[in-house]
């Protein structure tokens, strides 16, 4: 279906072609090292082709375009998949060793991991609602099959919650999509150009209000499912806790964005559309809901994935909430929040993923001391949760200031609920992470099994987390020109 | 700019502390950095205040934090004054750390955060915007809070790391809110545009309410004090100084430049809350000191005592400002000021004197101390010294600003409004209470440990500290008499930095030679000098006399002790019975003390036991509180990860329905 | 013109027979009975995608209904009873909320989906208006279904009926693109369901695996 | 000039009349419980006898024992000779003022607690620890006096509080005679009389001052015991002095006036001091815990005389 622009040279097609072919020819390679290597050099490839698209953007087509908007989230996806690669390629190795993984899976695997790349990058990059809807459908499907991976129960288990919950959703999100075209095909006449976001948003101010404000309550929950908008939220811990660590990186790292941005997007039609509902206080609501839920829910839990894994249904909430509010100062703390906790996140499940590979348990109880067992990773582990809870000098806290002082500039007292989950979140974090990172160091029997990790494969671990780190420090201190002119551009999009 | 270069080599420290920390010899160095450093900014503090005055206040902008915004610094008056303050006493932590740092549970852990700790404390002074402002500050409370943790094995230092982390970023996220309000919808976060705001009365209220519960939590201000005693004590003894000799002073500074420069129309209202807030720290504060049997303990609670007599003059100053009293408020700002500078002088001087004592004989319990005066002849001198200054006895230091204080006070009436009237005497008394307890407090303390007879092992085979301990100890004490005998120097100076926020010309008369007589020449002097050439004199007559009329001979005999002689050494009053009266009279009602003594039945051989409770309100009403609400809440909350596929199901449908209806209620 | 009428009174006639069998599924106490009441409904829906088509004339819509008719009026039913016969499961309908308060309740979302969409008169066809209508009702009592009905293959069945909704909303709208493809992507949803029910043998709940592992599940039981 | 004169006399008389006051107490009790008594000069001879004695010194005493009694009484003294007695005119007066007053006499009590710890037997501890707990209540009363003196007078100075009071600005004012009371409470604890403390006891559990200096004899013990002498003095002649300051000398008074002023405050000091031996016999002793009570009734006048204050200036 897909015809592509003709040229060899645009680099959207190879980052679309990459992922697809990638993934049909990991399918068939029977050694899961190579497959692991080959893994990580497509993944670099995709990574290049959208480092690409700054020097040669394509035109919009019917069915693919880029923008302001979504190059940077092309970007940030292409490089995460690209160090969770890596990082995955080290992972997967001491599962091995561990027995856990027969070769059949991780053949399996790696296709879906490109498999999921692709899908994810080809809902960004969609010009046609359509188009983007089946993209996200097959997102789900992917990460379902990657989530009971180990086939435990507690993974088939999460993974069926995670896939009937979302089947629903997207069911929803699908009403939702179908509702935006009926309101847009009087004005735009039938077929595709009625569904061609690139043309819609022309003429969006035209639309029928009353179906498009129908359709954006539809459109909230079915990708807020997606998003992990509490009280939707109820698959996200579990598939990330169940699932292999790598796959929690992306799920949260990437996925979440994903949905978040489809939301978005019809958020940006209905922005210009007078009459319709206003999106801005709906989604506020559910960002403040989140945050809340998810801050107290921190709380009670005993297992360290599940731990993070609501940390980012707060986290996603803080970002919605900051979009709900609208504005340039406070879409631009939205964007930069989503960079740095795509960044920041997905650090934290590697450092996670090493942890529970060390010590051969999830239980946060059972970890302990990890600054004095392992420094290096512990103290990785403690940057990364400082960041994510938002202290000075990472990136974090730059945006989270930003969210709250634009609530002040607009409407001080809403600034209250999200100063309070936020402290909330932080007594949280820092209460388990100070049992897990210091104290006497509780044994690694983790290392024991097969030989301790070679030289190589723990540098290949560690690299990406740190450079994860590294990056959201720096934007953390110093935002380069052109980055910062560039989110007030896609701020001012989102209006 | 000297300031930025002196940090950014704070920071170059920091890293090659962190490479080479397997060095041993790397910690020397790295904190005779830091000492240097820290002289450095002394110096270029002093000269911003002394000679800066000429060529306007340096601003500097950097392309850092806010894209748009750019990191602002800029080094005023007060900066500068703060600067002094906080540097010299850090100069001499880290000269006390050169021979203290390795005895460090784990000096790996300290070592390169040191540096860092001093960074985020200056980063705050000269910072001038709220994002700057509150990065340093932050990035503050984040060192120190990893300082605190450095001995992490130990449960109770765990415990005050989180209570102090969280607590700080409470303060940090009311100060955030104090911004806001400040930078209004312009979202102005510059500290120029804050000043040149005026805000709607009830805006103005919380900013100052905010203000009190950010900066007064860092400063340990009653009921925010709850982390104070506990994480001061936990960090190695230099650290402890500097948290508690001078990060506390970063929190004050934080109150009079918020409360005096950004936003400068406080009511005379807020200025009794201050006043009565100032008040029960300091009594309170004082109080739990005096109960304490732990060295620093004692120390970091007495932290909390002076920090309310600050926040006392504080407070008066914005009520005397709030109806026209310029002058006076100029006064209280000096008194202030000067009693920032003295408890950062002998605070630091005593927690390096405990940490003296910690490495000499491996005790921190008063009641396994004793007798160091003989053993430790320096540190034993110059913590008495610390002792009679922070006890407030003439003619050190101490006194000088508790009496400016108290004079200061004694003109509050001038507010001619009845609750001040009737508030002042109030105040008055427990300040006086606070200062009565303060000295009682340290007889105790000084006396437990180094006088009378060793009561444990490790007390009597303690043995005076390397010299440059003893110097990094002996200057403060020094600094602590002559700030007692010369406070004409030093208060010329501070009212130089006072005038531009009280707006008015102190006439260098009243604070001038030969004597203070802050509020008029006949309401009340003091001159220090004269005073202790007098008492030389005599001293001098009293000796001559006795030795010329009376005989010299000593004799040196076991103790009589009416007769009896006590072997024991545990037979000497230990710290809990030395404090029982008071904690009887006033302990029993508030803290709940509970003595117990179980004595054996007789024909039993067995000790008596002596045991006694007591309990903190504050954190029982308050903190308690808080954690059992939040406990509460996520008990109920967690349901929600336990229910069946089928009911999530429900929750999204009723969430759509929801949506739906609210889509169905806008409808014409 | 006249046949714009026929047009819309055949399309709305089909369509309310769609949301009949919707209630119908509700209704239904017996297993057999609610999956022969779904593949009535695939069917109803096929002619309806096949009235589109033809009214339309989108011949692409033929497609979606050759699907609705076989794979969902005759393939899925089959596999469904082959279901119930393989796993032993109850032949009754194990209801979490009572068939009369879930009747009254699917009235209510009906009401709600009439009130959201009669405003939308001007410049939309009414056809698709009426459409519209059914076919939100349609999906509302899906979700409802998998809500109130505790039994595994009801719950497959409400959610396909949501599916069901769906589709007729997607052939409505007047030269949507992609429905071909939306209605088999949702095929192999629903296939992948069937598929999940018999891999890992869910008797009587779609909850959970194995309702006695309910409690100790989650690794948050510390 | 004069000042100085006056100043260098007032030094030495202070110190030099306070054995005396305290004979003078001594014999009136002596005679008021039906005995003889020692001869007025005895506090002299004491004092004489005990300077002539080798100091005997514990072993495990540190140097601060040997300080503390020169430390003490310089203290004491020094405030002694800030109080202006028989003429405002002197040279040390603007030195320092009553809350400067009051913190010298908490320096000697400071270095007399110490020294009691110092040698580390039970009962220099048990006499500091008691000696704190009193001056944590008489010393906030005493300040709060000084307050209410200084919210009457404009001036913490005592000289200027006391030419304030002869100008007869001060008519009869409840809280000037609240304070007195208070005034006179604190006098009665500081200087350990009873009913709070027993100069001449010699049953240790019931001493508070003489516990501490239980170890010292010799010429340490005679200058212990002229600072307590000294003390008792200074008390009496801030009480009369600011309450009853009658016959004071201004500045520049003429030679004449300057003797009165003298003669005036000699007999002010000693009814008062006979006034106290009859108020002793009288009264009882009374248990530690109790003198919480009795101070805490000073501190109490003391804040009610404040708060009469703005009721009277509010009319």
């Amino acid at each position: 279906m897909v015809q592509l622009p003709p040229d060899l040279l645009n680099p959207l097609m190879w980052i679309l072609a990459l992922p697809l072919s990638g993934a049909a020819f990991l399918a068939v390679v029977p050694r899961w090292r190579q497959a692991a290597w080959l893994n990580v050099l497509i993944s670099l490839g995709t990574f290049l082709a959208s480092l690409a698209l700054f020097s040669h953007r394509p035109e919009p087509g019917n069915l693919l375009f880029i923008d302001d908007f979504n190059i940077y989230l092309v970007v940030l996806t292409a490089f995460v998949g690209f160090t969770t690669a890596m990082f995955s390629a080290a992972y997967i190795n001491r599962e091995s060793k561990s027995k856990r993984l027969s070769p059949k899976h991780l053949r399996f695997y790696h296709a879906m991991y490109q498999a999921f790349l692709f899908t994810m990058l080809l809902a960004l990059t969609a010009n046609n609602i359509g188009v983007m809807w089946v993209a996200v459908e097959a997102a789900t499907l992917t990460t379902v099959l990657m989530v009971s991976l180990y086939r435990t129960r507690e993974a088939i288990e999460a993974a069926w919650k995670y896939f009937i919950l979302c089947s629903v959703g997207i069911g929803l999100a699908l009403f939702g999509t179908i509702l935006v075209y009926l309101a847009a095909q009087p004005v735009m006449g039938d077929g595709a150009p009625a569904m061609a976001w690139t043309l819609m948003i022309k003429r969006a101010s035209l639309f029928q209000p009353e179906l498009m404000s129908l359709a954006f309550a539809f459109l909230l929950v079915g990708y807020g499912t997606k998003v992990g908008l509490a009280p939707l939220h109820a698959w996200l811990p579990d598939a990330h806790a169940e699932g292999p660590t790598p796959i929690s990186a992306v799920l949260s790292g990437l996925l979440l964005n994903v949905a978040l941005y489809a939301i978005l997007r019809f958020k940006m039609l209905m922005a210009v559309n007078p009459q319709a509902l206003q999106p801005g206080p709906l989604m506020i609501g559910m960002g403040c809901s989140s945050i809340f839920i998810a801050a107290f829910m921190l709380y009670r839990r005993g297992d360290i994935k599940r731990l993070f894994a609501y940390s980012s249904v707060e986290h996603m909430g803080i970002m919605t909430f900051a979009f709900g509010m609208g504005g340039p100062l406070a879409n631009f703390a939205g964007l930069l929040h989503m960079t740095m906790h795509s960044l920041v996140k997905s650090a934290i499940f590697f450092a996670v993923g090493l942890i529970t590979q060390a010590t051969g348990t999830k239980r946060i109880a059972d970890i302990r001391g990890l600054t004095a067992s392992q420094p290096l990773l512990g103290w990785c582990f403690v940057v990364g949760v400082l960041a994510i809870a938002g202290l000075p000098p990472m990136g974090i806290f730059m945006s989270e200031f930003l969210v709250v002082s634009s609530t002040f500039e607009r409407n001080p007292l809403l600034a209250v609920p999200v100063m309070l989950g936020l402290l909330v979140t932080f007594g949280a974090l820092i209460l388990r992470m100070t049992g897990m990172a210091f104290g006497e160091p509780s044994p690694l029997p983790g290392l024991d099994i097969g030989k301790r990790p070679s030289a190589f494969t723990y540098s290949v671990g560690m690299l990406p987390m740190g450079a994860h780190l590294l990056l959201a420090l720096a934007a953390g201190i110093y935002l380069p020109e052109p980055l910062v002119v560039w989110f007030q551009s896609v701020a001012k999009m989102l209006g | 700019m000297i300031v930025g270069s002196a940090l950014v080599s704070l920071l170059a420290l920091a890293l090659s502390a962190i490479l080479f920390q397997k060095v041993r010899i790397a910690h020397a160095l790295t904190y005779a950095g830091c000492c240097v450093v820290c002289l450095v900014l002394v110096g270029d503090g002093l000269n911003h205040m002394l000679w800066g005055a000429g060529d306007g206040v340096p601003t500097l902008v950097l392309p850092f934090g806010l894209p748009w915004m750019k990191a602002h610094f800029r080094l005023d008056a007060l900066s500068s004054f703060f600067l002094v303050a906080i540097n010299f006493p850090a100069a001499l932590c880290s000269l006390f750390g050169i021979g203290y740092g390795d005895h460090a549970p784990e000096p790996g852990r300290v070592t390169p955060l040191f540096p860092l700790f001093l960074f985020g404390m200056n980063g705050v002074l000269i910072a001038d915007d709220a994002f700057v402002f509150l990065v340093s500050w932050e990035f503050m409370s984040l060192t120190s809070w990893l300082l605190v943790l450095s001995n992490h094995k130990n449960a109770e230092a765990r415990h005050a790391a989180s209570v102090y982390l969280i607590m700080a970023v409470f303060g940090t996220f009311c100060l955030l809110a104090a911004f806001g309000l400040m930078a209004g919808s312009a979202g102005a976060y510059g500290f120029a545009q804050m000043r040149a705001a005026s805000l709607p009365p009830l805006a103005g209220g919380l900013v100052v309410a905010l203000t009190l519960l950010g900066a007064g939590s860092k400063a340990g201000l009653v009921p925010l004090h709850a982390w104070l005693p506990l994480a001061h004590p936990a960090a190695p003894s230099h650290v402890s100084a500097l948290m508690s000799g001078v990060m506390t002073k970063v929190a004050i500074y934080g109150l009079i430049r918020i409360l005096f420069d950004l936003h400068d129309d406080v009511g005379w209202g807020w200025g009794a809350v201050m006043m009565v807030m100032g008040g029960i720290s300091a009594v309170m504060g004082v109080f739990y000191a005096l109960m304490q049997r732990d060295l620093k303990a004692v120390l970091a609670y007495s932290t909390v005592e002076n920090v309310g007599i600050i926040v006392i003059a504080l407070g008066l100053a914005a009520a005397f400002r709030d109806y026209g009293e310029a002058y006076l408020s100029a006064l209280a700002l000096v008194a202030a000021l000067y009693h920032v500078v003295n408890h950062a002088l002998f605070k630091s001087l005593l927690f390096m004197g405990a940490g003296a004592v910690q490495m000499a004989t491996g005790e921190r319990r008063l009641d396994r101390l004793g007798g160091l005066l003989n053993r430790m002849p320096v540190t034993g001198l110059t913590v008495l010294i610390g002792s009679a200054a922070i006890s407030a006895l003439p003619p050190l230091n101490g006194f000088v600003s508790e009496w400016l204080v108290f004079q200061a006070l004694f003109k509050g009436p001038t507010v001619e409004h009845w609750a001040m009237r009737f508030l002042v005497p109030v105040v008055g008394v427990l300040m006086a209470l606070a200062a009565a307890f303060a000295a009682s407090c340290f007889v105790r303390a000084y006396g437990i440990a180094f006088l009378g007879r060793p009561r444990s092992d490790q007390a009597r085979a303690a043995v005076e500290v390397p010299p440059s301990m003893q110097v990094a100890m002996a200057v403060p004490a020094f600094l602590c008499l002559c700030l007692g005998v010369f406070p004409v120097m030093v208060t010329g100076f501070i009212a130089t930095v006072v005038e531009p926020l009280a707006k008015v010309k102190l006439p260098a008369a009243m604070l001038g030679w030969p004597w203070l007589s802050p509020v008029s020449a006949t309401a009340g002097s003091y001159s220090a000098t004269l005073v202790l050439l007098t008492g030389v004199a005599l001293m001098i007559t009293t000796i001559l006399v006795v030795h010329h009329f009376g005989t010299r001979k000593v004799r040196r005999v076991p103790a009589w002790d009416c007769g009896h002689r006590e072997v024991i050494a545990n037979a000497q009053y230990s710290a809990d019975s030395f404090s029982q009266p008071l904690r009887r009279v006033f302990g029993s009602s508030i803290f709940q003390a509970h003595e117990k003594v179980e004595m054996p039945p007789p024909g039993d051989t067995s000790p008596a036991r002596f045991s006694l409770s007591m309990v903190d309100p504050v954190w029982d009403i308050l903190y308690a509180g808080v954690i059992r609400t939040v406990g509460y809440i996520a008990d109920r909350l967690n349901r929600l990860q336990f229910l069946t596929v089928r009911q999530y199901l429900l929750m999204m449908f009723m969430t759509l329905v929801l949506m739906l209806l609210i889509v169905a209620a806008r409808q014409p | 013109m006249s046949l714009g009428h026929f047009a819309y009174s055949t399309a709305h006639l089909i369509g309310a027979t769609v949301l009949m069998m919707g209630f119908g599924l509700l209704y239904q106490r017996r297993m057999t009975a609610v999956i022969n009441t779904y593949s009535f409904q695939a069917m109803a829906l096929a002619a309806a995608a096949a009235w589109q088509a033809y009214v339309q004339n989108a011949p692409h819509l033929y497609a979606t209904a050759a699907i609705a008719l076989v794979f969902k009026g005759m393939l899925v039913p089959f596999a469904l009873n082959w279901l119930v016969k393989q796993l032993g499961i109850h032949r009754t309908v194990e209801t979490a909320l009572g068939i009369g308060p879930t009747m009254i309740v699917g009235v209510g979302l009906v009401a709600l989906s009439i009130v959201l969409v009669l405003p939308v008169t001007e410049s939309a066809t009414a056809m698709t208006r009426e459409n519209l209508a059914l076919a939100m009702s349609v999906v509302l009592l899906g979700l409802l279904m998998m809500i109130t009905r505790r039994n595994a293959v009801t719950q497959v069945v409400g959610f396909m009926a949501l599916e069901n909704g769906l589709i007729l909303a997607a052939v409505g709208a007047k030269g949507m693109p992609l429905v071909v493809e939306i209605s088999i992507a949702f095929s192999v949803l629903v296939a992948m369901t069937l598929f999940g029910i018999f891999f890992f043998r869910i008797r009587e709940r779609f909850d959970t695996l194995d309702l006695a592992y309910l409690e100790t599940f989650r690794g948050e039981r510390q | 000039m004069t000042a100085l004169l006056w100043g260098i006399i007032h030094t030495w008389l202070v110190v030099g009349f306070a054995p005396f006051i305290t004979g003078l107490v001594r014999l009136v009790k002596a005679r008021l419980q039906g005995r003889r008594g020692p001869a007025l000069v005895q506090p002299y001879r004491d004092l004489w006898r005990l300077l002539q004695k080798e100091s005997l010194m514990a072993e495990s005493a540190s140097w601060l024992a040997h300080l503390a009694p020169y430390l003490v009484f310089v203290a004491v003294w020094l405030a002694a000779t800030i109080m202006p007695t028989f003429t405002t005119d002197m040279i040390l007066t603007p030195a320092a003022d009553l809350i400067a007053l009051v913190a010298l006499l908490g320096l000697a009590r400071f270095f007399t607690a110490l020294a009691g710890l110092d040698v580390g037997t039970p009962f220099g501890g048990l006499g500091a620890s008691r000696e704190m707990f009193i001056a944590s209540l008489g010393e906030p009363a005493m300040l709060m006096v000084i307050f209410t003196l200084s919210l009457l007078a404009h001036t913490t100075s005592p000289a200027n509080l006391v030419i304030f009071v002869l100008a007869g600005n001060v008519g009869l004012e409840v809280s000037v005679g609240l304070s007195l009371a208070a005034m006179l409470m604190v006098a009665i604890a500081e200087n350990g009389r009873i009913p709070i403390d027993n100069p001449a006891t010699h049953l240790e559990l019931t001493m508070v001052h003489e516990a501490m200096v239980l170890e010292y004899s010799g010429r340490h013990l005679a200058l212990m015991e002229a600072a307590a002498m000294t003390r008792l003095l200074l008390f009496m002649s801030i009480i009369v002095c600011v309450f009853f300051p009658w016959g004071i000398a201004a500045a520049e008074a003429s030679l004449a006036e300057v003797a009165l002023g003298l003669l005036a405050w000699v007999v002010k000091v000693s009814i008062l001091a006979v006034v106290l031996a009859v108020f002793e016999t009288l009264i009882a002793k009374m248990r530690v815990f109790r003198i919480a009570d009795f101070l805490g009734g000073a501190l109490l006048l003391a804040l009610l005389a404040t708060i009469f204050l703005y009721v009277s200036k509010a009319e």
